[in-house]
């Protein structure tokens, strides 16, 4: 398939990358959650901008971000991937983080907040294990107990991160109800939360969730694209690309990887998302392209859903993406048109991880590979640049490749 | 004034409530258990509409969700049942359940199907209180629906008076921070909070939810508010017995309400 | 155990840290070879100079350690370490390197070579697996076809870094003789060259091997004490520390991380060998420690052999560190006092990478764990400014913390 | 003149040596092998002093190596064995094996040693030329021993006149950039080879080595150089038959010197 782009937004909307001040991207995202998160939530609204903000908090996170998760990553000039695909084929390398994704990000960030906002308890869920990684991660250098929730299909199939998180002294919980992957650890850590108000901070691992946490963990992660724009400045002398490829489960590093190019008018924004067996399978996670209005996990999104509203089971070959919604940000631009989302089968993605790690010696991320994928489906001028956001290392799913690549 | 505020009007102490979850045990479980309840003098009952992801309920209601699903329940259908029960029942009847089932059968349609099979107001924990005011308020005002607001020991004097402000049959008392079903006494803490909300003379009764499973629980209920609500209690009885009336009986002895 | 410093050495040497014009270190080095490996070692010899330090090789150097490993790592202040050991202990980060170990930054350069010297096939040895991936990611970017050699025993213990060097298009050779370790991997990897004289470069792991491959893998890793001196000078405001630690096995980090510090009158350099199950209980690798002079892989070196000159079978719960030989760099530095070699358990190691990961929320290669070790070995001073070679991340190394940590 | 420079002097063509290492199969076949070649006639021997990490050896040697380190062979126990065999034989022995064993022992030691039981030279073929000169080439001519060096396909004239000019027993020709035991015919590569070596007029003989194992080797050899050295073959014969006589007729028959 590939995919032409009429929708070029002609009208240069700014500011679409943060929400009002209720949490809403244009329809989507606020806050829907029951009264007993209501007292947490709010705390965290009134603080987060401020504490961001906030010279200390810049110092701290930028000297952690820099020493501690290994930042700039590299935006790393694709030789063998240019010539096959006919551009300038950058690669973002957040797979160079500590613990080997996006994730880190996010947490550094967020874990300064609980600081700030005294929590001495930090509870989280994980679908790949990579957000419960990097939890459990600056749990450790902080000294904060963490509980990590994760669903007991993925604890199978992410058995390397978990052995990960015990090493660094986190307590994981095996989800057991609804689909045991990232959905219901997510539901099983809001209930945990609710049992644990006051002295429990809540770190969630992806765009999604009830306002703020969207926008907070896109600020935190914004320093993707804040970095592609100054490489791009040096590397290419222009300070945004013409295409920006990320993989979108919640969205945290496609929105890391977008934010200061939305709305630009210039760099096409393509997110792909996990069809698993195909979109119309039955057995998916292309929230954009199945799902519709609902709400799930607290806010208003696109989502995969019954017609009586009940939240569907995703399904795709990478837990990180296994998730029947998507960040409200995310639905959003898909709406406006400010961003494009494509499926990527399960069979597109493993394909992919294999392309990638023979043109270029890196194995990423079953996640990361659906945004791979997307090369095959576009269409590039030889002078068009195009970034990749390189979200994760693949050490997590050597099984999977290996169990693939043994069958065909 | 819709069923529940007439009973809120007449009775003032001593309310107790039941909730069930809609197609569990089984599909067609709704008539018999709430003709058991009235039956048995229960006062008023909130049916729940079943949700793949009830965020705010621990594992009994969860699972007596998921099965109610798998029986096959839908809003559609349990509009059907309440619609072949209405005149055959009185005791008045809520609607509780998350907001995304309710968006997708619509929010206008769901209201006045609520309104003409009978229900007297709703209860929909993760509606904004905001969204409330904004889209749903003229909805509730024009088919006769009371909203039922939660408040939590964690709420605000300031957010308990605006939640005052805006209910018209009761205010929900969950009784700690926690998801539903927690077994514990009371103790300290949720004296403190009953007191604070006496001390605040809201204008509309108080209902005790959340961890109401034995006398302790009933009893500190109705001593420091206007009544209480059993859930997770009700459904492990409905769970044990097919019998509605027999599980009815049952709670009623837990919760110390019936010698043996 | 805690060491004592006698042997400040205080006339100061220079250029310790590189050899003789034949390749030796003192009385360490040379170049022990079959006539068969002649020719091959000789173009080596008469080239690796002049290339590595031509325009050419720097530029295209730099910008692949810089774009492609991630390089400059971070020098990371671990706080927490620091309070508990009393002085301002720093991590230089080569686990963040991409692969995640420091191995990378010399394939890259001997690659670069292999390129420069015409030989379109390229063969590694491996014993933790490290320098195997390296050598086959390097291989995927530069379109080299790439046969590692890897003993059966460590083909078991790092399955994970199998599946990655398959992945990456690698041929991976079962290496049954002998040890079915690292020793073994490379005598099949050297008797490999000889019958593929021509068309084949030997990409050797570590500062091993004849000359002038110990002197060619310590140049291209000294970037790692080049980039300390000036992280050191931003972040300490002097451009040495007072202490480096750094593990053992062949002594390529140990070299990259000590180069530029050799000799200064100022540094104290410790290096730590895996004492396997203890330094008598044959069943070893600290071969400083046991070792005596001989002959191992074509140089003349600290050896762990009988008294008949065979070469004894090293024993390690970590793969990278099980050889019986040490880089003659090393050698030398242990005779004449410039550095110091500290032997480290298995369980020392283990308790150590727990340690790491619970107080620093950085889970180390088990290679790496002996280096940490080293801490509770020695008495600082709280102004010294510490700095520890991170070689590697403990990826590779989950299992075995698994069945230790479960078995105490 | 030592024994084997005594051969030299003697006999110019179609040399034949064998190759065998010491204590293998069993500890003690160093006799019955050094024995068994002379009597067929065998023209000189090189006893290999097994070593744990012989990387110019293919899989034969290196198992006998193995096997032999296993069976506890050591340098000084086979100075023992050729002590005990002196004056039983005549035929020319030279000592083969890695450098780092004969460090261990002492190298003048050695050397003495392996004059005084008889040996005639030693092949290290990892012994540098540079070190062989400054170090060592003293001690050969102190203990009359005649050090042999290898040369491949890939050593250049320049090399191959200095270790002519090094030599004074005969010059060890690798036949083709392998490790030992390679089972295959010689082709062209070879003979451009051997022609090369055949024009640069060298003072010492030529003797062939690594891969002779069947008629086509052993005669091309013969053709062109003054002699052939057979060693995994050989090994081969003696894994097969515990009988060293038996294991020669063998390897003889597969040379085509002996026909059925
Ligand atoms: C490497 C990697 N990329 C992407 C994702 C998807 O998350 P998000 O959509 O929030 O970036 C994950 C989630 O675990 C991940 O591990
Ligand atoms: C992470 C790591 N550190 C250290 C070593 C030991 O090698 P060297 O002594 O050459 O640094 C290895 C070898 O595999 C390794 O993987």
């Amino acid at each position: 398939m590939t995919v032409k782009f009429d929708t070029n937004p002609t009208e240069v909307k700014r500011n679409q990358n943060i929400p009002d001040e209720r949490g809403y991207y244009g329809g989507f995202g606020g806050a829907y959650i029951p009264e007993m998160l209501y007292p947490n939530v709010e705390e965290l609204r009134n603080n987060y901008l401020q504490v961001i903000e906030s010279a200390d908090f810049r110092k701290e996170f930028e000297l952690l971000l820099r020493d501690y998760v290994g930042r700039p990553t590299p935006l790393y000039y694709a030789g063998n991937l240019s010539e096959t695909y006919g551009a300038k084929i950058y690669l973002k390398r957040e797979d160079l983080c500590h613990t080997g994704a996006h994730k880190l990000n996010s947490v550094v960030g967020q874990a300064l907040i609980a600081r700030h906002l005294n929590k001495p308890r930090i509870i989280a869920e994980t679908g790949a294990g990579q957000h419960g990684v990097a939890s459990a991660t600056v749990c450790a250098l902080m000294k904060i107990p963490c509980t990590v929730f994760m669903g007991s299909k993925d604890i199978v199939r992410q058995q390397a991160n978990v052995l990960r998180m015990k090493m660094l002294g986190a307590e994981v919980i095996a989800v057991e109800s609804g689909s045991k992957t990232l959905k219901d650890a997510t539901n099983e850590a809001i209930r945990h939360w609710i049992n644990h108000p006051d002295d429990t901070y809540y770190l969630i691992g992806s765009t999604i969730g009830p306002h703020p946490y969207p926008d907070l963990v896109a600020r935190l992660q914004s320093v993707i694209s804040e970095e592609i724009q100054s490489q791009l400045m040096k590397q290419e002398g222009k300070d945004y690309p013409d295409y920006v490829l990320a993989c979108a489960g919640g969205g945290s590093n496609a929105a890391g990887a977008f934010f200061h190019f939305i709305g630009n008018g210039k760099t096409r924004l393509i997110g792909t998302e996990a069809a698993g067996e195909g979109v119309d399978s039955g057995l998916t996670a292309a929230t954009i392209y199945s799902g519709t209005p609902g709400i799930i996990h607290g806010c208003k999104t696109l989502l995969m859903q019954t017609s009586d509203g009940q939240v569907m089971e995703a399904h795709s070959v990478s837990a990180g993406l296994d998730y029947p919604g998507i960040g409200p940000m995310h639905a959003h631009l898909h709406t406006t048109g400010l961003a494009q989302y494509l499926p990527v089968t399960d069979t597109e993605a493993l394909d992919a991880a294999q392309m990638l790690s023979r043109e270029e010696g890196i194995i990423p991320a079953l996640e990361t590979a659906h945004a791979v994928a997307a090369l095959s489906k576009l269409q590039f001028k030889p002078d068009d640049v195009v970034v990749i956001c390189l979200s994760g290392r693949g050490d997590k799913d050597l099984q999977t490749y290996q169990q693939y690549f043994q069958e065909i | 004034m819709n069923a529940l505020q007439n009973l809120f009007h007449n009775k003032k102490q001593n309310q107790l409530s039941l909730f069930f979850t809609a197609g569990y045990p089984t599909i067609d479980s709704t008539a018999g258990i709430i003709e058991a309840c009235q039956k048995a003098g229960i006062d008023f009952l909130e049916v729940g509409m079943p949700y793949s992801d009830p965020l705010a309920d621990g594992p009994v209601i969860q699972q007596s969700s998921t099965r109610a699903i798998v029986n096959g329940m839908t809003i559609e259908l349990l509009f059907n049942q309440l619609e072949a029960l209405k005149g055959k029942t009185t005791i008045p009847l809520l609607l509780m359940g998350y907001l995304n089932p309710v968006i997708q059968f619509g929010a206008e349609r769901f209201m006045e199907k609520a309104s003409a099979t009978g229900a007297s107001g709703l209860i929909l924990p993760d509606l904004p209180i905001h969204e409330y005011r904004e889209e749903y308020q003229t909805l509730f005002e024009k088919y006769n629906l009371s909203p039922v607001f939660l408040i939590t020991p964690h709420t605000s004097d300031e957010r308990i008076k605006l939640i005052d402000e805006l209910s018209n049959a009761f205010i929900y008392v969950v009784s700690s921070a926690a998801t539903t079903g927690k077994k514990q006494d009371f103790g300290q803490a949720q004296l403190v909070y009953f007191q604070r909300l006496k001390s605040m003379n809201l204008k509309n009764p108080l209902i005790g939810g959340f961890g109401i499973h034995n006398r302790q629980t009933l009893q500190q209920a109705w001593q420091n508010l206007n009544g209480a609500i059993c859930g997770s209690a009700f459904l492990k009885k409905l769970a044990a017995t097919p019998d509605a009336e027999k599980a009815v009986e049952e709670l009623k002895k837990d919760l110390g309400l019936k010698m043996d």
